[in-house]
């Protein structure tokens, strides 16, 4: 006679379960912007909301003038503050924004691992990430998170906002927007953006709530005597975890016997010696990324060919999308970023990495 | 603060833990604790020494190696379930239980056992695992065959004839049924381990 | 998921140190917290059961969440230490003023009927002994099908090396029993700096034998559905409620506050 | 745990994908003290990690190997590294130090990550007041 009914099955499963280590993954892509088959810009478009762009452009000592220009005009993105959610399903704002495309929105001061969190991506969907209370009281199909499958503590709700069985005065549109007002009237603070050449037009609801518009922060760092590993043959965790060091100012001159930190620079290593850093801070938008990419490689064709840029830019940690619109979720941290290096030969190595709970990267 | 409250909403018998309960009519149920028995050797230099030996002293000691080899974790795990089940002082023979999920960690102990304190005296030793069994029955079946091999190995060493007869006397003797071996009688429900619970 | 929930905040007459640990606490995340007043009855002579101080007399101003734009929700929470079954009584009046209901067994007898009968949200199980008894399988899942759950408070092994000990020993016994399910995690911290922060109080959890997402429950989900069961303990089987219509004055805890527990949901 | 998949289409495009592959783990802690004047040196502090490691997981837990990365000596913030496998029992023994030379302490984690350049890259951070 057995008690429980995972019997002795389940019980040695829920063992197991406690002692793995939480997972982690790491894709890493080597070809040629020469290649046609290259899917950077697919990539690079697929995960919509950046939060962090950081550039380390080695022999360099001063940031190239139109470089510079291009960091300052990136997209400014606005605050709204308590923005009843139902705004979002608005006629107008539909016509004037989502309609139009490109429109980027993020819930702000959310937790997906806590609260309820909610997106609208730049193709019109509108994803919310709701607890089980909150989804219950909403009313309106959604799946379960494939992370909490077992439990059923959270589920996501996945609307196409450009679908015809959407549009304002249809069946699913009134029952979402009643859903909104009435039943579960959230009111969170929202980050908006868009692309600027789309024609989309935020004004109308921004002069409903109260809103600040901020500017990406750009800052700047240069380097000398930068131990570098040779990246072309360096295992991707080594590479990564020496460019993290760059990144965060640890100090690599450490013998591998010393006391504190036996960090070192994975051999075999030379040392550049002048390294320009350059990090941008904000709701980035997956456009300009792009057109950095495009100017660092048109910069790294007037350099020495022994030259190179890397690129990383992370995700929002709270967002419920990572790549191309699949859940993303919170164990730990819930790390989504890329690092591009991009060689003088166009060649170029992509490491995408994602946390505990994330589907594998495209 | 009860507006959204409505009667269908209301699950039969309230239970509000937003989860499926395996209800079971327990009470009747027996399940097993599973443990882990080690068959250990006591090794000394000076054979007489090991009269002095009981329970308790090799408790300590074995405590005391986990405290100091693992820390507040290992000597909570070993707080768990462990005993001493069995010490025979002539043979040096002691059998340990662990419970099963730990007795990796605490195994990994034992090694670092030099000495035990025995009545004042500090008896240097040191402690051979012979054999890791889920039950007791399967270590007394290893003990009985491993004391046989030793007594064959005896055989061509004794001296005069009289020895000889005596061990093979002895060798007859295991061999023949495993609960009458005079070195080794525990009680012989060797189903103790199977606590009830519930 | 659901927000993060200490429900266990070691009360004191000092209001400044309460203040201070409430403070620390939204710092580090959680959205919710219970401050608990013990009651130890002994058998010399009768004693009062505390009343609860309003959270409004304690500190004027919540503070916000860390990372959040709401501010921290703070809730009363009793535990009685039974070391005899006369020490709880039900239907109390005076336990009506808390928001949860929590009991401390010291037997394997008053363990059983704390699982099986009493009307209660939380068992507290013994951090700082070695467990007087063996958790048994039918009283375990007893409580775990009437929706009471168990406590395992962590701050007394930070304070004490024994303590670490028997903290550990005894959560992993339990956790053996009940698998991991209907446990929560909580502080019982007495200072600001014994509390500690959700994703840390989730790996210690790894400690406790729970797996990292079951861990993760025990300070989120499971915490709600004690909340919630509260809830149903004032009405009667969550159907009916009754409330003084006239107000007086005596600020009793607006149940409004309840975070979780505003919605019941709905029946799987 | 590696899985490599080969596109034969160009010869030059290669893909891997590395499951669980992070050798490392970083934590990202800061040491609050009662005493906020007390001054602690990395060194003071690696010392403090090992003995709470010691206690808690007596010499195999002191035995244990990570790496000190950065430390602010006015904040008491620190980036540890530590080898995966290992990153339970060193989380579990820094939210168990309770007291630094018979004061009350705490260390608060603020982030742990397969990652290095996730430190320095939380959203969470972002602040826009």
């Amino acid at each position: 006679m057995k008690v429980w009914t995972g019997g002795k099955q389940g019980k040695q499963r829920w063992r197991r379960r406690s002692n793995t280590t939480p997972r982690s993954l790491l894709v890493c892509e080597r070809s040629s912007f020469c290649d046609e088959n290259n899917r950077v810009s697919s990539q690079v478009e697929q995960l919509h909301f950046n939060y962090k762009v950081s550039v380390l452009l080695s022999d360099c000592s001063s940031a190239p003038s139109h470089l510079e220009s291009l960091l300052t005009s990136f997209s400014h993105f606005y605050l709204v503050r308590n923005l009843p959610l139902h705004e979002l399903l608005d006629k107008q704002f539909l016509e004037t924004a989502v309609y139009q495309g490109n429109v980027y929105g993020l819930s702000y001061r959310t937790r997906l691992d806590e609260d309820n969190c909610v997106a609208l991506m730049p193709n019109g969907h509108l994803v919310l990430s709701l607890d089980k209370d909150s989804f219950q009281v909403l009313g309106f199909e959604g799946k379960t998170s494939t992370f909490n499958y077992k439990t059923k503590n959270r589920y996501v709700v996945t609307v196409d906002l450009t679908d015809g069985s959407m549009a304002p005065g249809r069946q699913a549109y009134l029952r979402l927007l009643t859903g909104l007002t009435s039943r579960l009237p959230l009111q969170m603070d929202f980050l908006l953006s868009h692309h600027p050449g789309g024609g989309a037009s935020l004004q109308a609801l921004l002069s409903r709530y109260i809103w600040s518009e901020h500017k990406p922060e750009v800052g700047t760092c240069s380097l000398t005597h930068l131990p570098c590993p040779d990246l072309q043959s360096c295992d991707p965790h080594g590479l990564l975890e020496w460019l993290g060091a760059v990144d965060a100012n640890i100090s690599r001159d450490n013998s591998s016997s010393s006391f504190l930190s036996s960090l070192v620079c994975p051999e075999p290593k030379r040392t550049v010696s002048r390294a320009l850093r350059i990090s941008i801070c904000g709701l980035l938008l997956p456009h300009d990324v792009q057109r950095l990419i495009q100017e660092l490689r048109c910069y790294l064709g007037q350099c020495q060919p022994e030259s190179w840029v890397s690129l990383t830019v992370h995700g929002f940690v709270d967002s419920p999308v990572s790549w191309g619109g699949k859940e993303h979720g919170v164990l730990r941290g819930g790390e989504n970023f890329y690092t591009l290096f991009i060689f003088h030969d166009h060649t170029y190595h992509l490491h995408l990495a994602a946390g505990a709970q994330d589907t594998c990267p495209p | 603060m009860s507006s959204g409250w409505r009667w269908r909403d209301l699950p039969s018998g309230v239970k509000f833990c937003g989860r499926k309960f395996s209800r079971k009519k327990s009470g009747t149920a027996m399940v097993r604790v599973k443990a882990r028995y080690l068959l250990c050797e006591l090794n000394v230099s000076d054979r007489t020494q090991l009269l002095l030996l009981d329970d308790r002293a090799v408790l300590a000691a074995v405590k005391t190696a986990v405290a100091r080899i693992h820390g507040d974790y290992g000597a909570a795990l070993c707080s768990m379930r462990f005993s001493i089940k069995y010490l025979n002082a002539h043979t040096g023979i002691v059998f340990l239980r662990f419970l099963r999920r730990a007795y990796k960690l605490l195994w990994s102990a034992l090694p670092f056992i030099t000495s035990i304190d025995a009545r004042g005296h500090k008896i240097p030793c040191f402690l051979n695992c012979l054999h890791v069994g889920g039950t007791i029955r399967t270590c007394q079946k290893f003990l009985v065959r491993y004391n046989t091999q030793q007594l064959h190995r005896m055989l061509p060493k004794c001296r005069n004839e009289e020895e000889k007869q005596e061990v093979r006397k002895a060798i007859l003797n295991c061999s023949l049924t495993k609960g009458n071996n005079e070195e080794f009688h525990i009680e012989s429900e060797s189903e103790e381990d199977e606590e009830a619970q519930s | 998921m659901s927000v993060f929930v200490d429900l266990n905040l070691s009360y004191t007459a000092d209001n400044n140190r309460l203040r201070a640990l409430i403070e620390t606490a939204a710092h580090l995340g959680f959205s919710t917290v219970a401050i608990n007043y013990v009651f130890e009855p002994t058998t010399k002579k009768k004693q009062e059961i505390p009343a609860p101080k309003p959270i409004s007399a304690l500190i004027d101003h919540l503070p916000i969440v860390q990372g959040r734009s709401r501010p921290i929700t703070v809730l009363n929470r009793l535990t009685v230490v039974m070391s005899d079954s006369s020490h709880f009584r039900p239907n109390a009046a005076e336990y009506r003023g808390f928001d949860l209901l929590a009991v401390y067994p010291t037997t394997e007898k008053l363990f059983h009927s704390a699982c099986m009968l009493l009307d209660i949200d939380i068992i507290v199980i013994s951090v700082t002994e070695k467990l007087p008894f063996f958790f048994k399988r039918a009283p375990v899942n007893g409580a775990v099908d009437r929706g009471v759950v168990f406590e395992v408070c962590y701050s007394a092994a930070i304070r004490d090396s024994t303590m670490r000990r028997y903290t550990i020993a005894n959560a992993l016994s339990l956790m053996e029993t009940c698998k991991g399910k209907s446990v929560i995690l909580s502080s019982a911290a007495e200072k600001a700096l014994e509390l500690r922060g959700p994703y840390d109080v989730i790996n210690l959890g790894r400690l406790f034998g729970l797996s990292d997402a079951d861990a993760k429950e025990a300070l989120s989900s499971t915490c709600r559905s004690v909340l919630l069961h509260a809830e149903t303990r004032k009405t009667a089987s969550g159907i009916v409620y009754t409330r003084r219509s006239c107000q007086e004055d005596s600020p009793q805890p607006d149940l409004c506050d309840a975070p979780a527990a505003k919605r019941p949901h709905l029946a799987e | 745990m590696r899985r490599d998949e080969e596109k034969g289409e160009a010869a030059v495009f290669q893909r891997v994908v590395l499951k669980n592959a992070s050798p490392y783990h970083y934590m990202k802690v800061c040491l609050v003290l009662e005493d906020e004047s007390t001054k602690l040196s990395a060194v003071e502090l690696k010392q403090f990690i090992i003995t709470g490691l010691k206690t808690l997981y007596g010499e195999v837990g002191a035995a244990l190997n990570f790496d000190l990365l950065k430390y602010d000596e006015d904040t008491f913030t620190a980036v540890l590294r530590v080898y995966s496998k290992w990153l339970v029992k060193l989380w579990s023994s820094l939210t168990l130090n309770g007291f630094y030379q018979n004061q009350a302490c705490a260390f608060r984690v603020l982030q742990v990550s397969p990652f290095l350049l996730a430190l320095s890259g939380n959203s969470r951070e972002l602040q826009l007041d």
